[in-house]
């Protein structure tokens, strides 16, 4: 069982980085390009997610994620120690009726990851664990 | 990671052509510029996606923004993009209904002076 | 100080995917675009020499590498888990006179890195450190 | 990641373009057609560094082995490359006074049918 681990400061520059890391191991683990594609944008969302929920944590904590390769495909999980909140937001559209931003990325994560789940982590944070499929 | 950003005015519209990655750290960047175009009076605006390669809910989320911002002056915002990647994003979150999207720029402009 | 860590299994395939995130680590802290190509040849050295010497080891260690950002440039850490050795190699030469890899590898890493320095890691192993200078 | 490797025949040279990056990953690949090639029968061999990204010390290594078998044959293996980042990288490790490093493929296969 393969796992990669990365830990990035939380600020908006380090999701590209993150983002550059796993679609190189997406690639090399031989997914398909356009599940590369989904994968780039899933975890991004949770990055970005992720970094913003730690701008209300204390202190300067870092998101952390991990790649692990299972037999079936890629299971990626990021992790940050804002508080627990619920993944849907309470405002869904705005006065003109538009999705917020959190809206739009919760859709977006839900559509692109195979599974999508989010669980309080131990020591406080979320963790949100989304899985990639392998071709065949 | 840059964005690129270049504004040309093609027939009555300003055409934003957009290169790289759109996402959380380089929205605001597009953000800006957008805002500076409405307020200098251009309410019919072209964001040409053609050259966009990554494009996260804050891009979207600019998007809807500066699409707001146009329609308060009765102006219109479109987007050109023919890639099945990005088209995909405005798909799965419905934005496809609130975005018109056209093949060229061309198509655009026209659609925005008819 | 930012600080980005990233750990990946002792297996060659892994130098890759490291060298593609701190180069886009590098090229956003502002590194000129030499000193870039510089830091992923001194990185890619560093840590094949780390899954090289993991493969002495007990068990199933991962390559561990921190990246820092300070004043006045980068500072990158390598750390394997292998048995301690001299970062030279007895033999520096083949039987025709050719230099051996580790023998090129250590002139890549000291030419490339502005300082270059190995150490003992606290619970076996060795730690590499390279800097990298910022512009100016 | 991936290492193209093309072979073709030049004069009396068989000329190897490489594409990609050779890392201690991808150089085995490299190894495995050099020795390949050898084992066939050709003796004056050029490879093609133009395309090439990125080199390490075991890219290094693989071109020194590859050098090796063809001189026990009285042959032949010359470089083509004209990038500053790939000919620092045979600066700084004394390997220009090991393989003649050409401009071009013309040149380098003159040299070895000379
Ligand atoms: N990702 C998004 N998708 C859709 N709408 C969004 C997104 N992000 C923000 N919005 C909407 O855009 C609005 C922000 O618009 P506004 O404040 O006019 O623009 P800006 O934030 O660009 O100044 C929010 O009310 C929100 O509903
Ligand atoms: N990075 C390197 N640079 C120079 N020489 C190297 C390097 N790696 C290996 N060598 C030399 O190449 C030799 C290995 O050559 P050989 O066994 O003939 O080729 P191969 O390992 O490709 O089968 C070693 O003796 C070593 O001195």
């Amino acid at each position: 069982m393969a796992l990669v681990e990365i830990e990035v400061p939380s600020r908006t520059a380090y999701v590209g980085v993150v983002r550059l890391a796993l679609s190189a191991l997406a690639r090399s683990a031989g997914l398909d390009e356009d599940v590369v594609d989904d994968l780039k944008i899933a975890v991004s969302e949770a990055c970005a997610n992720a970094v913003l929920a730690n701008e209300d944590a204390d202190g300067d904590v870092p998101v952390t994620v991990a790649w692990t390769e299972t037999d079936d495909g890629i299971v990626v999980e990021v992790g940050d120690r804002g508080p627990i909140h619920d993944p849907r937001p309470d405002e869904e559209v705005d006065s003109q009726g538009f999705s917020t931003r959190s809206v739009l990325s919760f859709s977006l994560l839900s559509a692109l990851a195979a599974d999508c789940s989010r669980t309080p982590r131990e020591g406080g944070g979320m963790s949100t664990q989304m899985s990639f499929p392998r071709p065949g | 990671m840059e964005l690129g950003i270049d504004v040309r005015n093609v027939e009555s519209c300003a055409v934003v052509d957009v290169k790289g990655e759109i996402d959380v750290y380089t929205a605001p960047k597009l953000r800006e510029k957008l805002i500076e175009l409405v307020s200098e009076g251009s309410y019919n605006v072209v964001v040409n996606l053609e050259g966009v390669d990554f494009l996260d809910s804050t891009g979207l989320g600019v998007l809807v923004g500066a699409l707001k911002r146009v329609k308060a002056h009765d102006g219109s915002l479109a987007l050109v993009c023919t890639q099945d990647k990005i088209l995909k994003i405005f798909k799965i979150t419905g934005l496809t209904k609130v975005f018109p999207i056209h093949d060229s720029i061309d198509e655009a402009t026209a659609a925005a002076s008819g």
